[in-house]
């Protein structure tokens, strides 16, 4: 483990990027974490969203692309609901998550996938949505 | 004679005579069958020269300033409108009402001469009589009559006041007016207009503007000791011809008479350059009834007057709380 | 044209930054009438107070201009100096080039243009300014404090002990605010009620303090030294004199469906009620809401009992008017309403409290004695929760952006009672950050955690889960990342502080401002943090913002000097800038009285002679004793008869045609 | 009453219960619901990323159609009531979405947000009233136990959708009330069901799980929603479990009429 970090400069477009794209203004975050508290998928994610926004204000992208969090976060808007700095976290991380996908090849759903997922019962509702959020 | 003119000459005559008034304030004919024109008599034989018709149509409420000046006591005789100014008068303290004994002329309407003119009846023409909506022309060849009031005044069409609010003899039976006009149809059609188009209207509109001053000096309402358009230390008058000191003049006469203005229509009938003043009056009026709830100048005396009170719940424009300034 | 000098000062680089000094000087130079201009650092401190003083003598200057910061900041100042140099004060003029321009701008050419042409402004008015003398006015001497919590009892008492009347009014029935529903106070621990009642006693038996209680401000007229206040003493249905605070009357009143505003709603209270025993005064009130008597007819008991026949239904609101010369706004603060924060389940589960019925919960004199149950089930809890910042911090339509200021102090010290009580319950604190400056403040909060082994966590509660007989308290702690659930028995939420809900509408009585959040707006903050923008109307405690007790009573204290030094003043130099009528062209429509706020217009009748004829009319009169300068009249004025003296319409015409120079 | 009706994908296939029951209903209380001509898939996610245009478009494309009838547009399904709703936001205050969905679709009128979108729910309570729909209902649902469940695409961001309390809504309780039956309102009743994430993982859905112990936790016989997605999530959790039965809002509705 390195304990010594560096603020990288290098990511600096892909983070201008997230924040265009997202809208959020990072820097009204006090860390408050009533977004991880109320996070109902938390238990799956490796980095909580408070801790996303604190990368992201540090500079460290590269961290939050290589998490399970972003990809398990189901848009339920709790965070943003009550987040009391009117920060839009479901917004940063779906912007987190195009700026991966936007990439050529980086789907991460694809339609090959569908068969092994599909039940009779499934509405296509969860495809079409799947589709939005994993691929591009 | 006319029986309203009869009943005119006889409270006069009484009045004077029994010293109720020092002098009378009415109407005498002229030369010309168009021609009414304002007198003050104190002399009983001069009673039997009073008239009514159709062309009294000078208000006689804003001599009362001058008159009661000079005299103890007046009798005026006053129209609906007139009676609107009067009461707003009250109001301004320009006058005593204490001293005024009211004679009220329900009024049918005043007729236009320039509309009889453009009708081709002014030939020969020696006399127009009226009663309710027959008109009757007279001529030396002889008698036309007509029913309508398609010779009123405009302003007289859109009139919400044929009788008097206030009077202690009245002369004849009310009018009764039944074709609901709508009342500000001028208006609206100025606030239809886009903002531009409606400065273009005004600016060409007060470009004719030669001021002669005629629009304030009948004004019932523009009654000030010493207009400010007339105090040269006041610094806020220039007699250059210049678009803005007309534009100036009109829109600083606008707000002196906002709020008091009895929409009688006066500034635009002796306007000779013809600028419809009254719709600038009229649109205020209308702001003034939608913002501060309906007034009207004049009928009631004890209604405080909305440009000049202060309540908290009054509208405000620039209260923050209510435009999501204030959080 | 009177000979003017200039004097430009460049504010440190407050001024100098964004305007070109230089070229400043150099067109002012070139205005007429200037016959000398000066630039300097600091023009307000005593060097650049002697240029102006030395540069009226030598150059014999008529008239003098500052261009620098507000006339709000400095006029006075410069206006003394050159009184010193035998100028008269009235004759200087402020050019504000700090607020109105350095401070707004930050093209260097732009703000340098517009200076110049704010000075060129003052230039033309100052030609125009004629010398004012100003008179003097009597003060009351008597002070109003509305409001009756700690910060109005201190304010009396000090007032009082001056030597001073003072009339309190309270709206509620009894003094004591929230100051008398605490515990404990920290960070002392010692009890609340012991250090507070004794000072309700005094307000109440002090010779020069009258109470008004259950009484509201109806309207305030008049201005420093003469202010006239009405003020409605609500019925209050039971006779204060006659009344021996027996207690019967509250004891057997049969309707018990009213929530004691006291206890915040964890007990009931009756009809006819006092709101606690240690009330000032001891007279009890009817709320006629819920008062048997005041909805059937029926019932009466009261009356019945009263053994002295202190009772009377048919007593009315009373409206009383009287004249000070000061007041003291101390109406304090109230917590914010937490059903929008569902999330917490405040309004569905009877074991989430807020910090003051927790208050109220833990106190000897609560409604359960003292004794630290669960409302739910009456068992003591194993496990406290504490929430802080509920609402605080929060710029979402839910909360107040601010911070509240006192939680951080009383959660700590909720904490610590807990536990000094009863050692085996669990404690946890979720904080976001634990703000605790003052005088031994950090050491106390350090004792909870230290000493009594306070679990704080920084990190927010996402949500309550209501399990059973628990409340599973979801949470975060930040620094290891680690989602938290907590199965606790009772949660605490410290709601964010809001300033009162009429706080705006008394402020528009008072004429005094609020800011974006309702608290009371000083006249500084560093330099004037007790005065209002309204001479002789101060402000002590929370109504100003979140205030702890020390600081709540400090500024009590501050208060009470301020108007002491008014009152102790027989008579305050009044302002000359005040209006005068010219009866020559005045028509007597009085529309100016009409909209005078200070009642500084009276009619005058005038005996004009024309040509032989005596006739009579009416003019304006001003008082200028009560004229405060406004300007509203000659705004009203049609035929532009009165005018503002300092700010006549010709001065400010000049300005306005110089700007657009 | 006239009103555009907005189905959706979902309701043509694997929910038709949904919307057959909310239809029959319909006709019962009197409300006439017209369904668009020609509308298209809302694109079942509403698109967050303030450059993304494209999966806007259908939506305003009802949303202008609804508008130009002069008539308020229903929805049916959560996730599209969710999608046209934000959407119509967008096109009544962000400027930028305005200006490039109307450059793009060049509709005969520009369309800048005036429509007013309903949920068929919001119908119910706002322009039928609950008290009139309980003097409808002609078998009450008398006795039986009922959790709603409201899931997060009604309910969130509040500011935007507007439908209740995001935090305590009672909306479906009311409803439940309003047909007789018992609400029983259980912690979890606003939680995620964990959406679409159940094609990134097919392990064990313990958001599901949360949801469904939490209601037969309070006794809950049956829990209503008015989205199929949730419907599925549950459904598919609950397994072989047969303590408590998913419904939708409008089959209850159907029932408590006499009409199913």
């Amino acid at each position: 483990m390195i304990r010594v970090k560096i603020t990288p400069n290098n990511k600096q477009s892909q983070l201008q990027y997230i924040r265009e794209i997202s809208g959020v203004n990072i820097n009204k975050c006090i860390q408050c974490t009533k977004c991880s508290a109320g996070c109902p998928a938390s238990a799956r994610m490796d980095i909580l969203p408070h801790e996303i926004i604190r990368l992201l204000q540090l500079g460290q992208v590269e961290k939050i692309f290589h998490s399970k969090s972003i990809w398990n976060c189901a848009s339920c808007f709790v965070c943003t609901e009550r987040c009391p700095r009117n920060i839009d976290i479901a917004r940063l991380i779906e912007a987190i998550r195009l700026t991966i996908i936007r990439q050529p090849g980086k789907s991460k759903f694809k339609p090959d996938d569908v068969p092994g997922i599909i039940d009779d019962k499934m509405p296509q509702q969860v495809l079409v949505s799947g589709f939005r959020k994993y691929n591009r | 004679m006319d029986k309203t003119t009869v009943r005119m000459q006889q409270i006069a005559l009484q009045t004077l005579a029994n010293g109720e008034v020092d002098v009378i304030l009415g109407w005498k004919k002229g030369d010309e069958w168009y021609d009414s024109y304002p007198v003050v008599i104190n002399d009983i034989n001069e009673t039997a020269e009073l008239i009514w018709d159709a062309f009294c149509v000078n208000n006689l409420s804003k001599y009362l300033i001058t008159e009661l000046k000079k005299n103890l006591r007046i009798g005026v005789f006053l129209k609906g409108c007139d009676s609107l100014a009067f009461n707003q008068l009250v109001i301004d303290n320009r006058i005593d009402s204490e001293r005024v004994v009211i004679f009220g002329l329900p009024c049918p309407g005043m007729i236009d001469p320039q509309k009889v003119k453009h009708a081709g009846l002014n030939k020969g023409l020696l006399k127009v009589e009226r009663t309710g909506d027959k008109i009757v022309f007279i001529t030396k060849e002889g008698v036309k009559e007509y029913i309508g009031r398609s010779f009123d005044y405009d302003k007289c069409l859109n009139c919400r006041c044929p009788n008097p609010v206030v009077s202690k003899y009245m002369l004849s039976d009310a009018v009764t007016r039944t074709d609901e006009e709508q009342y500000f149809p001028d208006v609206t059609e100025i606030e239809k207009m886009p903002l531009e188009a409606r400065y273009d209207y005004w600016t060409k509109q007060f470009s004719k503007c030669i001021k002669c001053y005629a629009c304030r000096n009948i004004c019932p309402l523009c009654s000030c000791e010493t207009c400010v358009f007339d105090n040269i230390a006041a610094g806020v008058s220039s007699k250059a011809d210049a678009d803005c000191e007309q534009q100036f003049f009109h829109i600083i006469r606008a707000y002196h008479v906002a709020g008091r203005c009895v929409d009688c229509g006066e500034c635009s009938r002796v306007c000779p350059v013809g600028i419809p003043l009254e719709k600038l009056n009229r649109k205020i009026i209308k702001d003034i009834n939608q913002l501060y709830g309906d007034y009207t100048a004049d009928t009631d005396i004890a209604k405080s007057p909305p440009l000049g009170t202060y309540k908290v719940d009054d509208f405000d424009p620039f209260d923050g709380s209510k435009q999501g300034g204030k959080k | 044209m009177p000979r003017i000098g200039a004097f430009v000062c460049w504010c440190g680089t407050n001024i100098a930054g964004t305007v070109d000094i230089e070229q400043v000087v150099q067109a002012v130079s070139e205005m007429s009438g200037i016959v000398y201009v000066k630039d300097y650092q600091y023009m307000c401190s005593e060097v650049g107070q002697n240029l102006v003083k030395t540069a009226i003598k030598e150059w014999q200057l008529e008239r003098v201009i500052i261009a620098s910061c507000s006339p709000r900041m400095h006029e006075n100042t410069f206006r003394k100096a050159a009184k010193a140099a035998g100028l008269n004060p009235y004759l200087v003029e402020v050019a504000n080039i700090r607020e109105h321009c350095s401070w707004v701008h930050k093209n260097k050419e732009e703000a340098t243009k517009k200076a110049i042409a704010l000075i060129r402004a003052a230039v033309a008015k100052a030609s125009l300014n004629t010398e004012l003398i100003a008179k003097e006015i009597d003060v009351e001497n008597r002070a109003l404090v509305i409001g009756g919590g700690i910060a109005g009892i201190q304010t009396a008492l000090d007032i009082a002990e001056a030597g001073y009347q003072v009339d309190v009014i309270e709206k509620s029935p009894s003094i004591g605010g929230k100051m008398a529903q605490i515990d404990k106070t920290f960070p002392t621990l010692d009890c609340s009620a012991c250090i507070l009642t004794p000072k309700m006693v005094d307000v109440a038996s002090h010779p020069n303090i009258n109470l008004y209680t259950y009484s509201e401000i109806e309207s305030v007229n008049g201005f420093v030294g003469n202010f006239e206040v009405t003020i409605k003493q609500k019925a209050r249905s039971v006779n204060l004199e006659k009344c021996t605070g027996c207690g019967i009357c509250t004891e057997k009143c049969p309707s018990r469906k009213s929530k004691s505003e006291f206890d915040e709603g964890l007990r009931t209270r009756g009809a006819i009620y006092t709101p606690f025993p240690q009330a000032v005064p001891n007279v009890p009130v009817i709320d006629r809401e819920h008062c048997l008597k005041f909805n059937t007819g029926k019932c009466g008991i009261c009356e019945k009992l009263c053994p002295a026949g202190a009772i009377e239904f048919g007593q009315e609101d009373v409206l009383v008017t009287k004249k000070y010369g000061a007041v003291v706004v101390a109406t304090g603060f109230d917590i914010i309403d937490l059903d929008k924060f569902g999330e917490y389940q405040y309004q569905n589960h009877p074991d989430v409290l807020t910090s003051l019925e927790f208050e109220r919960l833990t106190n000897a004199a609560g409604p359960t004695a003292g004794k630290f149950i669960r409302p739910s089930n009456n068992k003591r809890p194993e496990k406290v929760v504490f929430i802080q910042c509920v609402g605080s911090r929060d710029v979402s339509s839910r909360g107040k952006s601010y911070c509240s200021k006192i939680c951080c102090m009383y959660t700590a010290k909720q904490a610590m009672l807990i536990k000094d009580k009863y050692p085996d319950i669990e404690v946890y604190v979720f904080y976001i950050d634990v703000r605790t400056p003052g005088k031994n403040f950090d050491e106390f909060q350090r004792r909870a955690v230290e000493e009594y082994g306070v679990n704080y966590i920084k990190g927010m509660v996402g949500k309550i889960f209501p399990a059973g007989d628990k409340l599973i308290v979801h949470g975060v702690d930040s620094f290891t990342g680690d989602t938290l659930k907590i199965e606790a028995d009772m949660v605490v939420l410290a709601a964010a502080a809001q300033a009162k809900p009429d706080a705006e509408v008394l402020g528009r009585k008072l004429a005094i401002s609020t800011d974006t959040n309702n608290f009371f707006t000083e006249a500084h903050p560093k330099l004037r943090p007790v005065e209002t923008h309204s001479a002789g109307i101060y402000l002590a405690g929370a109504c100003q913002g979140p205030k702890d007790i020390p600081e709540t009573v400090a500024q009590a204290g501050a208060a009470a000097a301020k108007v002491i030094g008014l009152l102790s003043k027989r008579k305050l130099v009044s302002n000359p800038c005040v209006s005068v009528v010219n009866e020559d062209l005045c028509n007597g429509c009085l529309s100016c009285l009409k909209i005078c706020p200070y009642d500084a217009i009276a009619a005058k009748e005038l005996a004009t002679n024309n040509h032989g004829i005596t006739s009579k009319r009416i003019v304006a009169k001003v008082n200028e004793a009560l004229c405060q300068g406004c300007g509203g009249c000659t705004v009203a004025c049609r035929p532009g008869a009165i005018d503002l003296k300092g700010f006549t319409n010709k001065q400010i015409t000049a300005e306005v045609d110089a700007l657009c120079h | 009453m006239m009103y555009s009706y907005y189905p959706g994908c979902t309701l043509k296939t694997k929910a038709q219960d949904l919307e057959r029951f909310a239809l029959i209903s319909a006709q019962v209380l009197g409300i006439e619901l017209a369904e668009q001509q020609d509308w298209q898939c809302c694109g079942a996610v509403y698109p967050l990323a303030e450059d993304e245009i494209a999966g806007k478009l259908s939506a305003v494309r009802s949303l202008a159609a609804a508008h130009s009838k002069g008539e308020k547009l229903i929805t049916l399904c959560a996730a599209c009531h969710h999608v046209i709703k934000r959407v119509n936001a967008d096109m009544y205050s962000n400027e930028f979405v305005r200006k490039r969905v109307n450059n793009y679709l060049q509709l005969p009128k520009n369309y800048n947000g005036e429509a007013k979108v309903l949920h068929y729910l919001e119908l119910l309570r706002d322009d039928v009233g609950f008290s009139k729909l309980a003097e409808q209902v002609r078998m009450p649902l008398t006795g039986r136990k009922i959790g709603a469940y409201y899931g997060c695409l009604l309910l969130r961001p509040s500011n935007v959708m507007n439908f209740d309390d995001a935090e305590n809504p009672s909306i479906l309780e009311d409803f439940i009330t309003a047909l007789g039956a018992t609400a029983v309102k259980y912690p979890f009743r606003t939680e995620c069901c964990g959406g679409y994430l159940t094609v990134n993982d097919q392990e064990a859905n313990e958001m599901a799980a949360n949801i469904i112990n939490s209601a037969i936790g309070l006794e809950v016989e049956e829990i209503l929603t008015a989205c199929p997605l949730c419907k599925y999530n549950l459904e598919k959790e609950l397994g072989t479990n047969t303590k408590v039965r998913i419904v939708y809002f409008t089959e209850l509705l159907a029932e408590a009429l006499a009409i199913k």
